[in-house]
């Protein structure tokens, strides 16, 4: 019973892997066409200034497979993808697969740990300002408004210039070890975690009036307890689901950090990707990051749905 | 001062390649750090000559498409292998089999036979002086046989299978962070034209790539780094002042930054347009407000900072300057007299607009803070400066199809033959970089033995004459001269730049103790 | 009373703002694109110039002003369509039936995958550069982040007691979801909006470097804000006024947001 | 004697006041309770009984202020007791039983862990003590099946195991003082009085209890004193014999008087004014079918934590008549509030049909139920889960109204009306429905399912959260416009005196089957089968004074 539901479960995510496949290469694929220039001019024009001859200029053409139709490119590289095949970079002339392999981890690393530090702290906030009176209330949600609209940049600046160049706490740059994950993290968490609290907080003061609030209150718990207990599972749901989204802009849309931090990562590599039109590299990206989001979404709905059945009831 | 061994720099550097094969693509910062791990045939000295490096000597033939080179006999790969001809034929082999490489293709190169052991001969498809120049640069440089047959695939992601015989090899890599650069103890063949020889003075340099301005000099005042790539100018009066760093300014030969002016589109086909363009722009406040004086003028089509000696036309310095009357008189001559309600200058109806398109991911050095300088310049003049950036692709269709304006750039090379590939008929946007799209037979008559030919009292002559055309006719406005400023502390010494002006390697650069 | 005082707090940004964006000369003194170099980086508090001028001599209280309205238009325009297609999307697919719903979500992913400067090339290529396009591009890259939010919202809403006792009521299921599932399920969508304002005044200066979106030397809030990235140690007030804007902006959406909110109650 | 040395003393309350802004809810309240003493809370619905009883552990919303000259539990003075001081007492020594029971579960946990949430919170025992614990409690109080069962959350349990789960998560821990807010309500006669008989071991075991309810023959047969409350005041109140057997208040004579058991069947149960029926009448085209609501075969069943598959309901047939008020009474769990559920086309029966107006109605899609929906209406027996927690009773009201194509501006004029004639203040209408008493709450349901006009009233325990007078106006209300304008009616209680009093037919169910329908009098009188006879025999009565008395 339980087996079948589960491999029914496996069966329709690798029924979705493969279509949102599918669909992400062929829709980078004719995005990636539809847009003005190809590779291949943009090299031949920037060598241009050193001199090229235009049989090179052909040549070069020829070798990146410009010269053939484009629905014949298509489906090359449609049939390509579906044999595990992400090509080759254009730029980098390396496997796409090995590519995107080499920069997931700091990427994962990074994702994961700024979005568990402003779960962290935006319930450690949400739940000690439930209760808080006007004042306090106000004066975080002047903070979360603040630290929301701070562009990460200054938000990165302002923590290297006071942690790491003034007191030299943490490293400036790299990806070696936790303590050089602190920074970065922290600048991508702390506005989102500031969204986090203004979302926790009503759903946190709707739900302490619950009944149900009072009588885990009447069994013995401390207010906080029972906020944590009880209130905070119902308020966490919408929150579940913002973070699996929060997970999927992380992924390639870190560059500022990454920039600012020197970190490797996917986001830098698909800027420049995007940038000189390479088109293998650009729609691995986004193959592999769709299907990443597919599984993570798919699992988000699973545990929002483990946490509260009524959801599917009927 | 005389220098010490020892230490370890620690260098930041802004951008780190996509690609490390050196002959794949020709991005700056490739060849920087690629020039310290392997060593070329020649050596292009700052005066603009060529000196003699792996090889020894060579003999050019006389249709120029010739080359001999006898090959030291002294030198080993960091592997232990022997340098000599047959290696440079794996190294061309290679390269042949490689779809990506560049080098050959740009270098126009044709095909190599092996004479002996220690002497190789190399045959290029046009006679061209800047084959001398290819065979300079680290994208020419030579592998370990070894790397060529068991890891010509791996070169692009993975810089410590580039073993090469340069000063220092590359022990360690991260994408996206840094890379380490231990000292070569066995390297003794610096080029002929360096005062020192034997193996570099520092043991090491840790390499990192921090894109953000802001953080290097972070790292730089905090301590955490020695050495720092591309100081933006606001920061530099603030490191020369400081008690432990110092700045090391280097300026860039080449083609300074300027803006193209494209004559075939109307009404930049009009000469007293392109010229009241030019008299309406104030470079020298703009350079000060943006640049706090750490940018010079730009008078000429050609950086002053270009080797070969004489070519830089220092006659036109001076020899224009802004001139809001003669703007005004010029545009009211033009036809454009009369003003619309925002106070630009109409004609037939249609308002003095220029569309300005701008390359995108080539924008640096607070560019578009410049331009804003200048779009309120020319407003004062009545033209309205429509600066338009767009990405690399769009830019490249555009360029081709001329629908533009004017648009701009620099470019950092060693030599005048660039003045060729921005003038010459044959090098319209359609195969070339022609931007200001001049394509008078006339004009390719002047500028065409910048290449072809190998006698420099021509090309000096020629390019010479080039800049002046340029200035007559209003093909360009030059803006300033590229420099590049380096941070350091104060412990760095002997830093050497390339005749590109580039931190060529840090064979010489040593760390006071 | 607290209450109050936010409302009045809110309707002065508010109106600060408003008059910024719709009639800038009244309070801005200088001309925000003319450069004058003689006056260039004036420290705060100059006389004339309150809020200093910037590297090129314009006066920053005068591009801030003017600033407000391209300002506001990113951000509210943005934030409008993301929510509006957010919300269309999120209950089309939470309300649907499954395979609707499995539909939309690969849509969702694939769109979350996709990079938002390529939809930003895109929209340029499509629609040519500008701010409205800009706003567009920057819009559709929020739909699917509100588009999840939403459905989630309205997947837990939609089975609860209240929502079958009005069914068992004979409330239509449009009715059912305007007033019942909707105001139940916006709270989270609401605060993601009012957040959004400010992001995407930041964001869409990020596009301008692409033609997409405010065009120099047009001030605007983002822009003056990135430039003054690299001053950032030296002259500090360059980057923290833009930011106050667009913090104040941001407060301004978060206040109206709570406001409809307990309106709505 | 000195209070403060009394060890027996387990509250000492002395002119307890509970005001919301200048309005007092509560005032002036005063009694003690000892150990091994049951005081009785009974009074009218919205008189202050929550309130009083929650004011006992110190869980009263902080916008009501509460003042009392003396306010003791255990012998010391809770007048300026700290949050932190209140929750040591909490559970452990003053166990509580929420009046809204189907609301006190956290719907994302399961019943077990709710159950045990007290020795959680106290720390007390280890793993297995603490679930043997929750086990027994479980037993205690009736709950089936306990070990499996209790891995079912709370939306999945019916009311009255609910409610019986509520109670043993208040008396788990053992607690020396018993507050229970109506705890009785959604439970059939039987496990009724197996849980007053639960409580009365407790307290004999030297447990002190305050037993709010509604319901005068429990309260006569637990409580040892009783305090009846109106209009927030205590009227009376004494040894349960003195006040019960020889009332001296109006107001509790009326009380008295008011129980439906007492009453002849059809009488009038209130003297307060009918409404004009006018208001009720379905302006709804005839029908021309004898049978309002006719069910046929229906079968129901879901799956169990253990994954076994549970007929919750099967074969269930009935016709509901026109004009007819059917009772369908049964053990609690036995599938009435399912039936109720199938019968709105709000759960999809696995078999059977339900037609309305010999119509099709359960396999209809919803969008074409819609407009059949203002027939037939529902009161169910979750009123506070059933009103949007943001909407007020004016909202709810109006939406009920304009299904009722009642226009806009005569809503607000007939929103009144109804309350009026649920026997409410206007006031009320721009409260939420949470800060409602029960009783409030539940008479909200009704005028808004009255607000359609419908022709088919499906009421699922409609009057458990009133006091006998309210309930006998509630009673009044439906005969009567059953009377004058035919509405028909299901009706389903857990008190047999209600349903004798107030139905033409009745059906009993037991575990998913109906096992007896017929004509109320007869049912009542030769009940034919076991289960009904057990039934009855456990209907509780007015006992007279107890001798135990203080
Ligand atoms: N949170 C609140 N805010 C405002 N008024 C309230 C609140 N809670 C209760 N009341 C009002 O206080 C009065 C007493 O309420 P309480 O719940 O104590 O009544 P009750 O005696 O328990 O009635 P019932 O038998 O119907 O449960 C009612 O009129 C009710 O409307
Ligand atoms: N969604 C559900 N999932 C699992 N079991 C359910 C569900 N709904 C009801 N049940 C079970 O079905 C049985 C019948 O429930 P129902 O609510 O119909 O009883 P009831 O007769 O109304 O009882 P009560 O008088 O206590 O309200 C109960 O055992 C209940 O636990
Ligand atoms: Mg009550
Ligand atoms: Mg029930």
């Amino acid at each position: 019973m339980l087996r079948t539901i589960r491999e029914s479960f496996l069966f329709s995510l690798f029924l979705k892997v493969v279509i949102v496949t599918w669909a992400a290469s062929t829709i980078t694929f004719i995005v990636m066409h539809a847009t003005p220039g190809t590779y291949a001019d943009i090299l031949t024009s920037d060598l241009s200034q050193y001199g090229i001859s235009p049989e090179r200029r052909q040549e070069i053409i020829a070798a990146y497979g410009f010269d053939r139709p484009v629905w014949q490119q298509y489906l090359l590289y449609v049939g390509n993808v579906f044999r595990g095949d992400l090509g080759m970079s254009y730029a980098q002339s390396q496997p796409v697969g090995q590519i995107i392999a080499g920069q997931i981890g700091p990427t994962m690393e990074l994702a994961f740990a700024s979005i568990g530090l402003a779960l962290v702290t935006a319930v450690a906030v949400a739940v000690v300002t439930v209760r808080a009176g006007w004042f306090g209330q106000g004066l975080t949600s002047v903070l979360e408004v603040v630290v929301v609209s701070v562009p990460s940049f200054w938000l990165g600046l302002v923590l290297l210039t006071t942690l790491s160049f003034g007191l030299g706490w943490f490293p400036a740059s790299g990806s070696q070890g936790l303590w050089s994950l602190v920074l970065p993290a922290a600048t991508l968490a702390i506005p989102m975690a500031g969204t986090f609290v203004q979302i926790l907080r009503p759903e946190l003061q709707n739900e302490v009036q619950a009944p149900y609030f009072i009588t885990a209150r009447a069994r013995g718990r401390r207010y906080y307890s029972a906020v944590l207990r009880h209130a905070l599972t119902h308020a966490m749901l919408p929150i579940l689901t913002l973070s699996a989204s929060y997970f999927a802009f992380l992924v390639s849309g870190a560059v500022i950090v990454e920039n600012l931090f020197g970190r490797p990562g996917v986001g830098r590599i698909m800027l420049n990707a995007v940038v000189i039109k390479d088109v293998p590299l650009v729609s691995g990206i986004v193959i592999l990051s769709a299907v990443a989001f597919v599984v993570i979404n798919q699992s988000v709905d699973r545990l929002i749905l483990w946490i509260d059945p009524r959801i599917e009831k009927r | 001062q005389t220098p010490v061994s020892g230490g370890t720099l620690t260098y930041y550097q802004d951008v780190e390649p996509d690609n490390w094969n050196l002959t794949h693509v020709w991005p700056t910062p490739l060849l920087v750090l690629g020039g310290n791990v392997v060593d070329r045939l020649i050596h292009l000295g700052d005066d603009g000559e060529y000196y003699p490096w792996l090889a020894s000597s060579w003999e050019i033939s006389e249709d120029g498409k010739l080359y001999t080179f006898h090959l030291r006999k002294d030198v080993k790969f960091h592997n232990g292998e022997v340098f000599d001809a047959h290696a440079v034929a794996a190294n061309f082999d290679m390269w042949k089999a490689d779809p990506s490489t560049t080098t050959l293709r740009v270098a126009g190169l044709e095909g190599y036979e092996v004479v002996d052991d220690y002497t190789i001969r190399l045959s290029f498809t046009n006679p061209s002086a800047q084959a001398m120049w290819v065979m300079s640069v680290p994208a020419f440089g030579f592998l370990a046989p070894d790397a060529v047959k068991n890891h010509a695939s791996d070169l692009s992601g993975d810089p410590t299978k580039m073993i090469g015989t340069g000063p220092f090899k590359v022990t360690a890599y991260t994408r996206g962070q840094g890379m380490t650069l231990e000292r070569n103890p066995d390297y003794a063949w610096a080029p002929s034209t360096s005062d020192y020889q034997g193996p570099a003075y520092l043991d090491a340099v840790k390499i990192s790539f921090a894109p953000d301005p802001s953080v290097r000099v972070g790292v730089l005042t905090s301590g955490q780094a020695d050495l720092i790539a591309n100081v933006p100018s606001i920061f530099v009066p603030q490191l020369e002042s400081a008690a432990n760093t110092a700045v090391w300014e280097q300026k860039s030969p080449g083609l300074p930054y300027h803006l193209d002016l494209n004559v075939q589109k109307a009404p930049m086909d009009d000469i007293r347009v392109r010229k009241a363009l030019r008299a309406a722009l104030d470079v020298p406040t703009a350079l000060q407000a943006v640049y706090f004086g750490k940018r010079e003028q730009a008078w000429t089509s050609l950086s002053p900072a270009t080797p070969l000696v004489g070519a830089y036309n220092e006659t036109l310095e001076n020899s224009w300057a802004y001139n809001a009357e003669e703007a005004a008189k010029l545009l009211d001559e033009a036809g454009w007299s009369d003003r619309d309600a925002e106070g630009y200058r109409v004609k037939d109806g249609q308002r003095l607009a220029l569309d300005w398109t701008v390359r995108a991911s080539l924008v640096e050095d607070q560019r578009d803070t410049l331009s804003e300088a200048l779009q309120s310049m020319v407003r004062d003049a009545g033209i309205e400066l429509r600066r338009t950036p767009v990405d690399s692709g769009a830019y490249t269709a555009q360029m081709k199809d001329g629908d533009y304006h004017l648009t701009d750039r620099s470019m950092t090379t060693p030599d005048v033959y660039i003045l060729r590939r921005i003038y010459a008929s044959n090098m319209l946007p359609t195969a070339g970089v022609n931007y200001s799209r001049v394509g008078d037979p006339a004009v390719d008559a002047i500028v065409d033995p910048l290449v072809t030919s190998r006698d420099n009292a021509l090309r000096v002559a020629n390019a010479r004459k080039a800049q002046e055309l340029d200035f007559e006719n209003v093909w360009s406005i030059p803006l300033y001269v590229r420099v590049q400023h380096f941070g350091s502390n104060k412990k760095v010494q002997g830093l050497s730049y390339d005749a590109s002006g580039w931190l060529g390697s840090f064979y010489t650069t040593w760390l006071q103790q | 009373m607290s209450q109050k005082k936010l409302l009045l707090i809110g309707g002065a940004i508010w109106a600060l703002l408003l008059l910024a964006a719709l009639w800038p000369q009244l309070i801005a003194g200088y001309d925000p694109i003319q450069s004058n170099p003689l006056r260039a980086l004036k420290p705060l508090g100059t006389e004339g110039h309150w809020l200093g001028t910037d590297y090129l001599g314009r006066d920053v209280w005068s591009r801030l002003v003017h600033g407000a309205r391209p300002a506001m238009l990113m951000g509210l325009g943005a934030t409008a369509i993301a929510l509006v297609g957010g919300v269309l999307l999120g209950l089309i697919a939470g309300l649907g039936g499954k395979r609707l719903d499995t539909f939309l979500n690969g849509a969702f992913d694939v769109l979350f995958a996709f990079p938002d400067l390529l939809l930003a090339l895109l929209m340029i290529t499509m629609l040519g550069a500008g701010n409205f396009n800009a706003l567009l591009a920057i819009g559709i890259s929020g739909i699917p982040t509100f588009a999840r939010l939403m459905r989630g919202e309205i997947r837990r809403i939609r089975n609860s007691e209240f929502v079958m006792s009005s069914t068992a009521l004979g409330v239509s299921r449009r009715a059912n979801i305007l007033r019942h599932i909707l105001p139940n399920a916006l709270g989270p969508v609401v605060v993601l909006a009012s957040l959004f304002v400010g992001r995407a005044i930041t964001y869409g200066a990020s596009l301008s470097f692409l033609g997409l979106g405010p065009a120099r030397p047009t001030p605007e809030w983002g822009l003056m804000l990135a430039d003054a990235q690299l001053y950032l140690s030296m002259m500090p007030w360059l980057a923290i006024f833009p930011g106050i804007a667009i913090t104040l902006s941001a407060a301004a959406s978060v206040i109206l947001a709570r406001a409809l909110r307990r309106t709505a109650e | 004697m000195n209070m403060q040395t009394d060890p027996d003393m387990l509250a000492s309350i002395e002119g307890l006041t509970i005001s919301l802004g200048q309005t007092r809810l509560v005032q002036n309240i005063s009694f003690t309770i000892r150990r091994g003493q049951c005081v009785g809370l009974v009074g009218e619905s919205g008189s202050g009984k929550s309130l009083t009883s929650r004011a006992l552990i110190g869980l009263n919303e902080a916008v009501l202020v509460q003042s009392a000259r003396r306010f003791e539990l255990f012998g010391e003075d809770r007048r300026t007791a700290r949050e932190a001081d209140w929750r040591l007492l909490r559970g452990t020594r003053v166990g509580y039983v929420l009046q809204d029971a189907l609301g006190a579960f956290d719907p994302l946990k399961d019943v077990f862990t709710e159950v045990r949430e007290t020795l959680d919170a106290h720390r007390q025992g280890d793993r297995t003590s603490r679930r043997a614990m929750v086990l027994d409690a479980l037993t205690k109080v009736g709950f089936p099946e306990p070990e499996m069962r209790s891995r079912q959350r709370s939306w999945e349990l019916s009311g009255g195991l609910r409610q019986r789960a509520l109670i043993a998560s208040a008396i788990v821990a053992a607690p020396d003082l018993l507050i229970a807010d109506e705890p009785t309500t959604a439970l059939d006669v039987n496990i009724q009085a197996r849980i007053v008989q639960l409580l009365a071991g407790l307290k004999s075991d030297g447990m002190g209890l305050l037993f709010v309810s509604h319901d005068l023959a429990v309260v006569s047969s637990i409580a040892d004193y009783v305090v009846v409350m109106h209009e927030g005041r205590v009227v009376e109140q004494g040894p349960t014999a003195e006040v019960l057997g020889d009332p001296k208040d109006d107001y509790t004579r009326m009380l008295i008087a008011a129980m439906p058991a007492r009453a002849p069947r059809g009488s009038r149960l209130s003297s307060v004014e009918l409404p004009p029926v006018s208001r009720f009448v379905s302006n709804r085209t005839e029908t021309s079918t004898d049978v309002a609501l006719s069910a046929r075969d229906l079968g129901k069943s879901y799956v169990y934590p253990d994954g076994s598959r549970v007929r919750v309901v099967s074969d269930v047939s009935f016709d509901l008549r026109r004009g007819e008020i059917l009772g369908l009474v049964g053990g609690s769990g036995s599938g009435k509030s399912t039936v109720v559920k199938i019968c709105m086309g709000l759960v999809d029966p696995d078999e059977g049909d339900v037609a309305l107006f010999g119509q099709p109605w359960t396999r209809l899609p919803e969008r074409a139920r819609t407009p059949l929906r203002p027939r037939i209406q529902l009161i169910s027996q979750d009123p506070l889960g059933a009103f949007d927690p943001r909407w007020t009773v004016r909202r709810l009201l109006h939406e009920a109204l304009e299904i009722g194509a009642v226009p806009l501006r005569e809503r607000d004029g007939q929103a009144e009306q109804l309350l009026h004639s649920v026997g409410l203040k206007p006031e009320l209408l721009d409260r939420l429905p949470r800060k409602m008493s029960g009783g409030q709450r539940q008479r909200v349901a009704i005028a808004r399912a009255l607000a359609t006009r419908p022709d088919v009233l499906v009421c699922d325990e409609p009057v458990s959260a009133l006091d006998v007078s309210v309930q006998a106006q509630i009673l009044d209300l439906l005969s009567h416009i059953q009377r004058e304008i035919g509405l028909s009616i299901l009706f389903i209680s857990h008190d047999l005196g209600v349903v004798r009093h107030l139905c033409q037919r009745v059906m009993v169910m037991q575990k998913g089957e109906i096992v007896e329908q017929g004509e109320v009098e007869q049912v009542f009188a030769q009940p034919r089968h076991d289960y009904t006879r057990d039934l009855l025999a456990s209907i509780p009565q007015m006992s007279g004074a107890r001798a135990d008395v203080a």
